[in-house]
Protein backbone atom coordinates (compact mmCIF):
# COMPACT_ATOMS: atom_id res chain seq x y z
CA UNK A 1 0.00 0.00 0.00
CA UNK A 2 3.00 1.92 -0.04
CA UNK A 3 5.43 2.97 -2.85
CA UNK A 4 8.78 4.61 -2.81
CA UNK A 5 11.21 5.59 -5.68
CA UNK A 6 14.33 7.11 -4.34
CA UNK A 7 18.29 7.47 -4.41
CA UNK A 8 18.53 7.25 -0.62
CA UNK A 9 19.18 3.89 1.01
CA UNK A 10 16.32 2.72 3.45
CA UNK A 11 16.06 0.88 6.88
CA UNK A 12 14.65 -2.51 6.95
CA UNK A 13 13.96 -3.18 10.22
CA UNK A 14 12.06 0.24 10.57
CA UNK A 15 10.01 -0.35 7.33
CA UNK A 16 8.51 -3.77 8.53
CA UNK A 17 8.06 -1.94 12.35
CA UNK A 18 6.18 1.14 10.90
CA UNK A 19 4.22 -1.24 8.89
CA UNK A 20 2.81 -3.76 11.39
CA UNK A 21 2.65 -1.83 14.54
CA UNK A 22 -0.74 -1.41 15.72
CA UNK A 23 -2.09 -3.90 13.27
CA UNK A 24 -2.33 -7.18 15.71
CA UNK A 25 -3.82 -8.93 13.03
CA UNK A 26 -0.84 -9.47 11.01
CA UNK A 27 0.83 -12.88 12.07
CA UNK A 28 3.54 -12.93 9.57
CA UNK A 29 5.98 -10.62 7.25
CA UNK A 30 7.83 -11.85 4.76
CA UNK A 31 10.25 -9.05 3.13
CA UNK A 32 12.72 -9.08 0.34
CA UNK A 33 16.26 -7.33 0.52
CA UNK A 34 17.81 -7.00 -3.46
CA UNK A 35 21.75 -5.99 -3.22
CA UNK A 36 24.53 -4.80 -5.98
CA UNK A 37 26.39 -7.96 -5.93
CA UNK A 38 30.76 -7.92 -7.15
CA UNK A 39 30.25 -10.84 -9.71
CA UNK A 40 27.30 -10.28 -12.42
CA UNK A 41 26.74 -13.04 -14.95
CA UNK A 42 30.48 -13.79 -13.94
CA UNK A 43 31.92 -10.56 -14.50
CA UNK A 44 33.06 -8.31 -12.00
CA UNK A 45 31.56 -5.82 -11.34
CA UNK A 46 32.07 -2.40 -8.92
CA UNK A 47 29.20 -0.46 -8.72
CA UNK A 48 26.52 0.45 -10.81
CA UNK A 49 23.89 2.99 -11.94
CA UNK A 50 19.85 2.31 -11.92
CA UNK A 51 17.97 4.57 -14.66
CA UNK A 52 14.71 4.68 -14.60
CA UNK A 53 11.26 6.55 -16.08
CA UNK A 54 10.02 9.07 -12.72
CA UNK A 55 6.30 9.14 -13.04
CA UNK A 56 5.81 5.63 -15.05
CA UNK A 57 8.09 3.70 -12.53
CA UNK A 58 5.98 4.99 -9.39
CA UNK A 59 2.61 3.89 -11.70
CA UNK A 60 3.55 0.93 -12.31
CA UNK A 61 4.74 -0.31 -8.87
CA UNK A 62 1.48 1.29 -7.56
CA UNK A 63 -0.57 -1.18 -9.99
CA UNK A 64 1.55 -4.13 -9.45
CA UNK A 65 1.58 -3.53 -5.57
CA UNK A 66 -2.39 -2.99 -6.17
CA UNK A 67 -2.36 -6.58 -7.81
CA UNK A 68 -0.97 -8.04 -5.11
CA UNK A 69 -3.62 -6.63 -2.56
CA UNK A 70 -6.19 -8.20 -4.93
CA UNK A 71 -5.03 -11.34 -4.91
CA UNK A 72 -3.95 -12.42 -1.22
CA UNK A 73 -5.34 -11.14 1.68
CA UNK A 74 -2.65 -8.39 2.94
CA UNK A 75 -3.02 -6.55 5.58
CA UNK A 76 0.14 -4.24 4.43
CA UNK A 77 2.67 -3.97 1.86
CA UNK A 78 5.30 -1.83 1.15
CA UNK A 79 7.66 -1.15 -2.20
CA UNK A 80 11.24 0.84 -2.02
CA UNK A 81 13.74 1.10 -5.47
CA UNK A 82 16.67 2.87 -4.95
CA UNK A 83 17.76 4.39 -8.16
CA UNK A 84 21.35 6.07 -9.14
CA UNK A 85 24.67 5.34 -8.95
CA UNK A 86 24.99 2.11 -6.10
CA UNK A 87 28.48 0.23 -5.23
CA UNK A 88 28.60 -3.22 -4.33
CA UNK A 89 26.95 -4.66 -1.35
CA UNK A 90 24.28 -1.72 -1.47
CA UNK A 91 20.95 -1.78 -1.01
CA UNK A 92 18.82 -2.20 -4.42
CA UNK A 93 15.21 -2.79 -3.25
CA UNK A 94 13.04 -3.42 -0.64
CA UNK A 95 9.88 -5.18 -0.83
CA UNK A 96 7.77 -6.24 2.50
CA UNK A 97 4.21 -8.09 2.53
CA UNK A 98 2.33 -8.84 5.69
CA UNK A 99 -0.55 -10.72 6.08
CA UNK A 100 -3.01 -12.99 8.88
CA UNK A 101 -0.93 -15.76 7.35
CA UNK A 102 2.91 -16.83 6.32
CA UNK A 103 1.79 -18.59 2.96
CA UNK A 104 -0.05 -15.26 1.80
CA UNK A 105 3.14 -12.96 2.84
CA UNK A 106 5.34 -15.37 1.24
CA UNK A 107 3.28 -15.32 -2.32
CA UNK A 108 3.14 -11.99 -2.53
CA UNK A 109 6.49 -11.25 -1.50
CA UNK A 110 7.81 -13.14 -4.28
CA UNK A 111 4.87 -12.07 -6.75
CA UNK A 112 6.21 -8.57 -6.12
CA UNK A 113 9.61 -9.27 -6.61
CA UNK A 114 8.93 -11.39 -9.33
CA UNK A 115 6.93 -8.79 -11.30
CA UNK A 116 8.75 -5.52 -10.30
CA UNK A 117 11.68 -7.12 -12.32
CA UNK A 118 9.73 -6.93 -15.69
CA UNK A 119 7.30 -4.50 -14.88
CA UNK A 120 8.97 -1.93 -13.68
CA UNK A 121 10.40 0.86 -15.63
CA UNK A 122 14.26 0.19 -14.52
CA UNK A 123 17.96 -0.18 -16.41
CA UNK A 124 20.55 -1.19 -14.75
CA UNK A 125 24.29 0.26 -16.01
CA UNK A 126 26.88 -1.36 -14.88
CA UNK A 127 30.89 -0.06 -13.85
CA UNK A 128 33.55 -3.16 -14.05
CA UNK A 129 36.62 -2.65 -12.50
CA UNK A 130 38.69 -0.89 -15.22
CA UNK A 131 35.86 1.73 -15.70
CA UNK A 132 34.70 -0.25 -18.57
CA UNK A 133 30.39 -0.10 -18.50
CA UNK A 134 28.07 -2.10 -19.87
CA UNK A 135 23.88 -2.26 -19.88
CA UNK A 136 22.91 -5.22 -17.77
CA UNK A 137 20.48 -7.14 -20.48
CA UNK A 138 17.26 -8.89 -19.48
CA UNK A 139 17.43 -12.14 -18.03
CA UNK A 140 15.09 -14.73 -19.65
CA UNK A 141 15.08 -16.40 -16.26
CA UNK A 142 13.48 -12.98 -14.68
CA UNK A 143 10.60 -13.34 -17.37
CA UNK A 144 10.09 -16.61 -16.58
CA UNK A 145 9.61 -15.87 -12.81
CA UNK A 146 7.14 -12.89 -13.75
CA UNK A 147 5.41 -15.79 -15.86
CA UNK A 148 4.37 -18.04 -13.23
CA UNK A 149 2.54 -15.44 -11.70
CA UNK A 150 0.16 -15.02 -14.98
CA UNK A 151 -3.60 -15.93 -14.41
CA UNK A 152 -5.77 -17.26 -17.17
CA UNK A 153 -8.03 -14.47 -16.57
CA UNK A 154 -9.19 -12.77 -20.14
CA UNK A 155 -7.89 -15.32 -21.72
CA UNK A 156 -9.62 -18.54 -22.29
CA UNK A 157 -11.73 -18.27 -25.25
CA UNK A 158 -14.87 -19.28 -26.51
CA UNK A 159 -16.04 -22.48 -28.04
CA UNK B 1 4.55 14.88 -28.83
CA UNK B 2 7.09 14.07 -26.12
CA UNK B 3 9.83 11.46 -26.79
CA UNK B 4 11.54 9.75 -23.95
CA UNK B 5 14.53 7.55 -24.27
CA UNK B 6 15.89 5.43 -21.78
CA UNK B 7 19.04 3.33 -21.35
CA UNK B 8 21.08 2.47 -23.92
CA UNK B 9 18.78 4.22 -26.25
CA UNK B 10 19.01 7.88 -24.94
CA UNK B 11 23.31 6.81 -24.74
CA UNK B 12 23.31 6.06 -29.07
CA UNK B 13 20.63 8.64 -29.64
CA UNK B 14 22.42 11.79 -27.25
CA UNK B 15 19.11 12.62 -26.39
CA UNK B 16 16.95 11.75 -23.32
CA UNK B 17 13.82 13.66 -24.13
CA UNK B 18 12.75 15.96 -27.14
CA UNK B 19 9.79 17.78 -28.37
CA UNK B 20 8.41 16.70 -31.72
CA UNK B 21 5.90 17.30 -33.94
CA UNK B 22 5.54 14.57 -36.43
CA UNK B 23 3.48 14.76 -39.46
CA UNK B 24 -0.10 13.74 -39.72
CA UNK B 25 0.63 10.89 -41.47
CA UNK B 26 1.91 9.00 -38.11
CA UNK B 27 -0.42 7.84 -36.69
CA UNK B 28 0.94 4.72 -34.13
CA UNK B 29 4.30 3.84 -32.85
CA UNK B 30 5.30 1.87 -35.65
CA UNK B 31 5.21 4.77 -37.87
CA UNK B 32 6.31 7.26 -34.84
CA UNK B 33 9.55 5.15 -34.91
CA UNK B 34 10.23 5.10 -38.89
CA UNK B 35 10.20 8.56 -38.75
CA UNK B 36 12.16 9.38 -35.52
CA UNK B 37 14.81 6.80 -37.74
CA UNK B 38 14.77 8.83 -41.20
CA UNK B 39 15.74 12.37 -39.29
CA UNK B 40 19.34 11.20 -38.90
CA UNK B 41 22.02 8.12 -38.94
CA UNK B 42 22.23 7.81 -34.72
CA UNK B 43 18.20 7.58 -34.54
CA UNK B 44 18.53 5.17 -37.38
CA UNK B 45 21.36 2.98 -36.19
CA UNK B 46 19.74 3.05 -32.17
CA UNK B 47 16.32 2.12 -33.32
CA UNK B 48 17.28 -0.55 -36.04
CA UNK B 49 16.29 -3.63 -34.03
CA UNK B 50 12.83 -3.36 -32.84
CA UNK B 51 12.82 -6.73 -31.44
CA UNK B 52 15.00 -5.47 -28.53
CA UNK B 53 12.47 -2.39 -28.51
CA UNK B 54 9.92 -1.69 -25.76
CA UNK B 55 7.36 1.51 -25.93
CA UNK B 56 5.06 2.96 -23.48
CA UNK B 57 2.80 5.90 -24.41
CA UNK B 58 1.37 7.98 -21.50
CA UNK B 59 3.50 5.63 -19.49
CA UNK B 60 1.43 2.17 -20.09
CA UNK B 61 3.16 0.18 -21.94
CA UNK B 62 1.95 0.33 -25.70
CA UNK B 63 3.03 -2.34 -28.54
CA UNK B 64 3.84 -1.10 -32.27
CA UNK B 65 0.40 -1.17 -33.49
CA UNK B 66 -1.11 1.73 -30.83
CA UNK B 67 -2.79 4.97 -32.13
CA UNK B 68 -1.46 7.66 -31.84
CA UNK B 69 -2.58 11.45 -31.79
CA UNK B 70 -0.14 13.56 -31.51
CA UNK B 71 -0.13 14.89 -27.95
CA UNK B 72 1.17 11.67 -26.18
CA UNK B 73 4.27 11.06 -24.12
CA UNK B 74 5.74 8.41 -25.90
CA UNK B 75 9.02 6.40 -24.31
CA UNK B 76 11.37 4.29 -26.07
CA UNK B 77 13.62 1.64 -24.03
CA UNK B 78 15.03 -1.61 -23.99
CA UNK B 79 13.80 -4.36 -21.93
CA UNK B 80 13.51 -3.79 -18.20
CA UNK B 81 16.04 -5.13 -15.95
CA UNK B 82 15.01 -3.44 -11.98
CA UNK B 83 14.60 -5.29 -8.86
CA UNK C 1 24.04 -20.73 9.61
CA UNK C 2 23.24 -18.79 13.23
CA UNK C 3 20.68 -20.30 15.62
CA UNK C 4 19.34 -18.14 18.90
CA UNK C 5 17.17 -19.10 20.86
CA UNK C 6 16.17 -16.56 23.58
CA UNK C 7 13.21 -14.22 25.63
CA UNK C 8 14.43 -11.03 24.29
CA UNK C 9 13.23 -9.10 21.45
CA UNK C 10 15.45 -8.45 18.31
CA UNK C 11 16.12 -6.08 16.02
CA UNK C 12 15.35 -7.27 11.79
CA UNK C 13 17.09 -4.40 10.17
CA UNK C 14 20.24 -4.96 12.52
CA UNK C 15 20.47 -8.69 11.74
CA UNK C 16 19.96 -8.27 8.29
CA UNK C 17 22.41 -5.99 8.23
CA UNK C 18 24.42 -8.16 10.30
CA UNK C 19 24.37 -11.11 7.81
CA UNK C 20 24.96 -9.22 4.81
CA UNK C 21 27.91 -6.88 5.61
CA UNK C 22 31.11 -7.30 4.10
CA UNK C 23 29.56 -10.01 1.80
CA UNK C 24 28.75 -8.40 -1.45
CA UNK C 25 28.14 -12.15 -3.68
CA UNK C 26 24.76 -11.71 -1.68
CA UNK C 27 22.27 -10.21 -4.16
CA UNK C 28 18.79 -11.58 -2.71
CA UNK C 29 17.81 -11.44 1.63
CA UNK C 30 14.54 -13.01 2.20
CA UNK C 31 13.63 -12.63 5.61
CA UNK C 32 10.53 -13.83 7.73
CA UNK C 33 9.12 -12.40 10.80
CA UNK C 34 6.10 -14.23 12.89
CA UNK C 35 4.18 -12.10 15.30
CA UNK C 36 1.66 -12.61 18.03
CA UNK C 37 -2.28 -12.50 16.25
CA UNK C 38 -4.57 -10.68 18.31
CA UNK C 39 -7.27 -13.61 16.94
CA UNK C 40 -6.39 -17.07 16.86
CA UNK C 41 -8.80 -20.05 15.43
CA UNK C 42 -11.37 -17.64 15.63
CA UNK C 43 -10.97 -17.05 19.69
CA UNK C 44 -9.47 -13.90 20.99
CA UNK C 45 -6.35 -13.93 22.74
CA UNK C 46 -4.60 -11.53 24.23
CA UNK C 47 -1.30 -12.82 25.25
CA UNK C 48 0.71 -16.27 24.41
CA UNK C 49 3.87 -18.15 26.70
CA UNK C 50 6.38 -19.81 24.67
CA UNK C 51 7.86 -23.29 26.00
CA UNK C 52 10.20 -24.69 24.76
CA UNK C 53 12.51 -27.76 25.58
CA UNK C 54 16.35 -26.32 25.86
CA UNK C 55 18.88 -28.35 24.65
CA UNK C 56 16.57 -29.95 22.11
CA UNK C 57 15.18 -26.63 20.75
CA UNK C 58 18.97 -25.22 19.59
CA UNK C 59 19.78 -28.73 18.04
CA UNK C 60 16.81 -29.10 15.75
CA UNK C 61 16.95 -25.49 14.34
CA UNK C 62 20.90 -25.86 13.98
CA UNK C 63 19.85 -29.61 11.93
CA UNK C 64 17.00 -27.41 9.85
CA UNK C 65 19.73 -24.41 9.26
CA UNK C 66 22.48 -27.22 8.06
CA UNK C 67 19.78 -28.86 5.61
CA UNK C 68 18.92 -25.36 4.18
CA UNK C 69 22.71 -25.09 3.34
CA UNK C 70 23.12 -28.40 2.12
CA UNK C 71 19.72 -27.78 -0.11
CA UNK C 72 20.43 -24.46 -1.65
CA UNK C 73 23.62 -21.96 -2.30
CA UNK C 74 23.24 -20.25 0.91
CA UNK C 75 25.98 -17.32 1.89
CA UNK C 76 24.18 -16.43 5.08
CA UNK C 77 21.08 -17.66 7.44
CA UNK C 78 19.52 -16.59 10.67
CA UNK C 79 17.26 -18.09 12.89
CA UNK C 80 15.85 -16.75 16.44
CA UNK C 81 12.88 -17.86 18.09
CA UNK C 82 11.94 -16.50 21.39
CA UNK C 83 10.35 -18.42 24.46
CA UNK C 84 8.61 -16.97 27.11
CA UNK C 85 5.24 -14.16 27.40
CA UNK C 86 4.64 -12.60 24.38
CA UNK C 87 1.88 -10.49 23.58
CA UNK C 88 -0.35 -9.48 20.68
CA UNK C 89 1.77 -7.70 18.00
CA UNK C 90 4.71 -8.75 19.68
CA UNK C 91 7.39 -10.51 17.63
CA UNK C 92 8.32 -14.85 17.74
CA UNK C 93 10.10 -15.84 15.47
CA UNK C 94 12.95 -14.26 12.75
CA UNK C 95 14.21 -16.53 9.76
CA UNK C 96 16.73 -14.87 7.05
CA UNK C 97 18.00 -16.50 4.07
CA UNK C 98 20.41 -14.59 2.05
CA UNK C 99 22.10 -16.36 -1.74
CA UNK C 100 23.41 -14.46 -4.18
CA UNK C 101 19.99 -15.78 -6.18
CA UNK C 102 16.77 -14.90 -4.93
CA UNK C 103 14.86 -18.10 -5.15
CA UNK C 104 17.79 -19.83 -3.10
CA UNK C 105 16.59 -16.85 -0.61
CA UNK C 106 13.02 -17.33 -0.75
CA UNK C 107 12.47 -21.20 -1.07
CA UNK C 108 15.64 -21.62 1.55
CA UNK C 109 13.64 -19.28 4.44
CA UNK C 110 10.55 -20.45 3.97
CA UNK C 111 11.85 -24.08 4.23
CA UNK C 112 13.03 -23.10 7.53
CA UNK C 113 9.60 -21.16 8.84
CA UNK C 114 7.61 -24.37 7.59
CA UNK C 115 10.13 -27.06 9.13
CA UNK C 116 10.55 -25.20 12.65
CA UNK C 117 6.97 -25.07 13.26
CA UNK C 118 6.95 -29.09 12.88
CA UNK C 119 10.20 -29.70 13.71
CA UNK C 120 11.34 -27.37 16.79
CA UNK C 121 9.86 -28.79 20.16
CA UNK C 122 7.78 -24.90 21.07
CA UNK C 123 4.43 -25.00 22.74
CA UNK C 124 2.11 -22.70 22.47
CA UNK C 125 -0.35 -21.50 25.55
CA UNK C 126 -2.90 -18.78 24.48
CA UNK C 127 -4.73 -16.27 26.88
CA UNK C 128 -7.61 -15.60 26.56
CA UNK C 129 -9.19 -11.84 26.91
CA UNK C 130 -10.61 -13.40 30.47
CA UNK C 131 -7.82 -14.79 31.35
CA UNK C 132 -8.24 -18.55 30.34
CA UNK C 133 -5.55 -20.53 28.65
CA UNK C 134 -5.18 -23.04 26.60
CA UNK C 135 -2.43 -24.94 24.83
CA UNK C 136 -2.46 -24.51 20.96
CA UNK C 137 -3.14 -27.38 19.04
CA UNK C 138 -0.48 -28.62 15.90
CA UNK C 139 -2.55 -27.76 12.58
CA UNK C 140 -2.78 -30.04 9.89
CA UNK C 141 -1.88 -27.36 7.13
CA UNK C 142 1.20 -27.33 9.29
CA UNK C 143 2.34 -30.54 8.51
CA UNK C 144 1.31 -30.22 4.86
CA UNK C 145 3.60 -27.28 4.29
CA UNK C 146 6.71 -28.92 5.92
CA UNK C 147 5.60 -32.27 3.97
CA UNK C 148 6.00 -30.25 0.91
CA UNK C 149 9.92 -30.01 1.62
CA UNK C 150 10.29 -33.39 2.16
CA UNK C 151 12.70 -35.56 -0.48
CA UNK C 152 12.02 -38.60 -2.17
CA UNK C 153 16.06 -39.74 -1.19
CA UNK C 154 15.38 -43.21 0.50
CA UNK C 155 12.02 -43.66 -0.20
CA UNK C 156 11.87 -45.38 -3.30
CA UNK C 157 11.47 -49.60 -3.37
CA UNK C 158 13.55 -51.46 -5.23
CA UNK C 159 11.61 -53.42 -8.36
CA UNK D 1 17.03 -41.74 33.75
CA UNK D 2 15.60 -38.79 33.64
CA UNK D 3 12.27 -37.99 32.21
CA UNK D 4 10.93 -34.20 30.57
CA UNK D 5 7.55 -33.29 30.30
CA UNK D 6 6.05 -30.54 28.50
CA UNK D 7 2.88 -28.12 27.59
CA UNK D 8 -0.16 -29.99 28.52
CA UNK D 9 1.87 -33.17 29.92
CA UNK D 10 3.54 -30.91 32.36
CA UNK D 11 0.71 -29.42 33.43
CA UNK D 12 -1.56 -32.49 34.00
CA UNK D 13 0.92 -34.42 35.01
CA UNK D 14 1.98 -31.79 37.64
CA UNK D 15 5.60 -32.42 37.11
CA UNK D 16 8.26 -31.14 34.60
CA UNK D 17 11.37 -33.15 35.02
CA UNK D 18 12.22 -36.09 36.87
CA UNK D 19 14.47 -38.98 37.70
CA UNK D 20 12.96 -42.37 37.51
CA UNK D 21 14.31 -46.06 37.96
CA UNK D 22 12.33 -48.05 36.10
CA UNK D 23 12.50 -51.91 36.32
CA UNK D 24 15.02 -54.21 33.90
CA UNK D 25 11.71 -54.57 32.19
CA UNK D 26 11.24 -51.45 30.54
CA UNK D 27 13.43 -52.06 27.79
CA UNK D 28 12.07 -49.50 25.23
CA UNK D 29 9.76 -46.49 25.03
CA UNK D 30 5.90 -48.19 25.24
CA UNK D 31 7.26 -50.03 27.88
CA UNK D 32 8.21 -47.19 29.62
CA UNK D 33 4.99 -45.23 29.09
CA UNK D 34 3.19 -47.90 30.27
CA UNK D 35 5.29 -48.17 33.74
CA UNK D 36 4.73 -44.59 34.11
CA UNK D 37 1.03 -44.62 33.86
CA UNK D 38 0.63 -47.24 36.99
CA UNK D 39 2.30 -44.93 39.12
CA UNK D 40 -0.30 -43.06 39.73
CA UNK D 41 -4.13 -41.94 37.78
CA UNK D 42 -2.57 -38.40 37.28
CA UNK D 43 0.29 -40.01 34.68
CA UNK D 44 -2.67 -42.49 33.68
CA UNK D 45 -4.85 -39.78 32.44
CA UNK D 46 -2.08 -37.77 31.27
CA UNK D 47 -0.57 -40.23 29.14
CA UNK D 48 -3.71 -42.22 28.25
CA UNK D 49 -3.73 -41.15 24.36
CA UNK D 50 -1.00 -42.21 22.75
CA UNK D 51 -2.05 -41.08 19.43
CA UNK D 52 -1.46 -37.55 20.53
CA UNK D 53 2.16 -38.36 22.29
CA UNK D 54 5.49 -37.52 20.75
CA UNK D 55 8.17 -38.62 22.34
CA UNK D 56 12.61 -37.53 21.99
CA UNK D 57 14.91 -39.77 23.54
CA UNK D 58 18.34 -37.65 24.39
CA UNK D 59 17.15 -34.74 22.55
CA UNK D 60 16.90 -36.63 19.33
CA UNK D 61 12.66 -37.57 17.77
CA UNK D 62 12.16 -41.51 18.85
CA UNK D 63 9.62 -43.78 18.40
CA UNK D 64 7.68 -45.96 20.78
CA UNK D 65 9.57 -48.94 20.06
CA UNK D 66 12.63 -47.03 20.17
CA UNK D 67 15.05 -49.55 22.59
CA UNK D 68 16.13 -47.58 25.80
CA UNK D 69 19.57 -49.26 27.76
CA UNK D 70 17.89 -47.17 31.00
CA UNK D 71 20.36 -44.32 31.31
CA UNK D 72 18.68 -41.89 28.72
CA UNK D 73 16.87 -38.38 29.03
CA UNK D 74 13.62 -39.23 27.66
CA UNK D 75 11.19 -36.38 26.65
CA UNK D 76 7.17 -36.41 26.52
CA UNK D 77 5.02 -34.06 24.97
CA UNK D 78 2.26 -32.89 22.29
CA UNK D 79 2.84 -32.14 18.71
CA UNK D 80 4.75 -28.69 18.23
CA UNK D 81 3.22 -25.61 17.26
CA UNK D 82 6.52 -23.20 17.05
CA UNK D 83 6.84 -20.70 14.59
Amino acid sequence: MAIRVQREDFDVGAEITALTEGNPSIGGVTSFVGLVRDMADGERTSAMTLEHYPGMTEKMLAEIDAEAHDRWPLEASLIIHRYGRLEAGDRIVLVIAASPHRDAAFEACRFLIDWLKTKAPFWKLEEADDGATRWVEAKETDDAAAARWETNTGTRKAG
Amino acid sequence: MKILYFAWLRQRTGIGEEDVSPPESVRDVASLVDWLKQRNPAFAEALADTSTLRVAVNQEFASFDTALNGTEEVALFPPMTGG
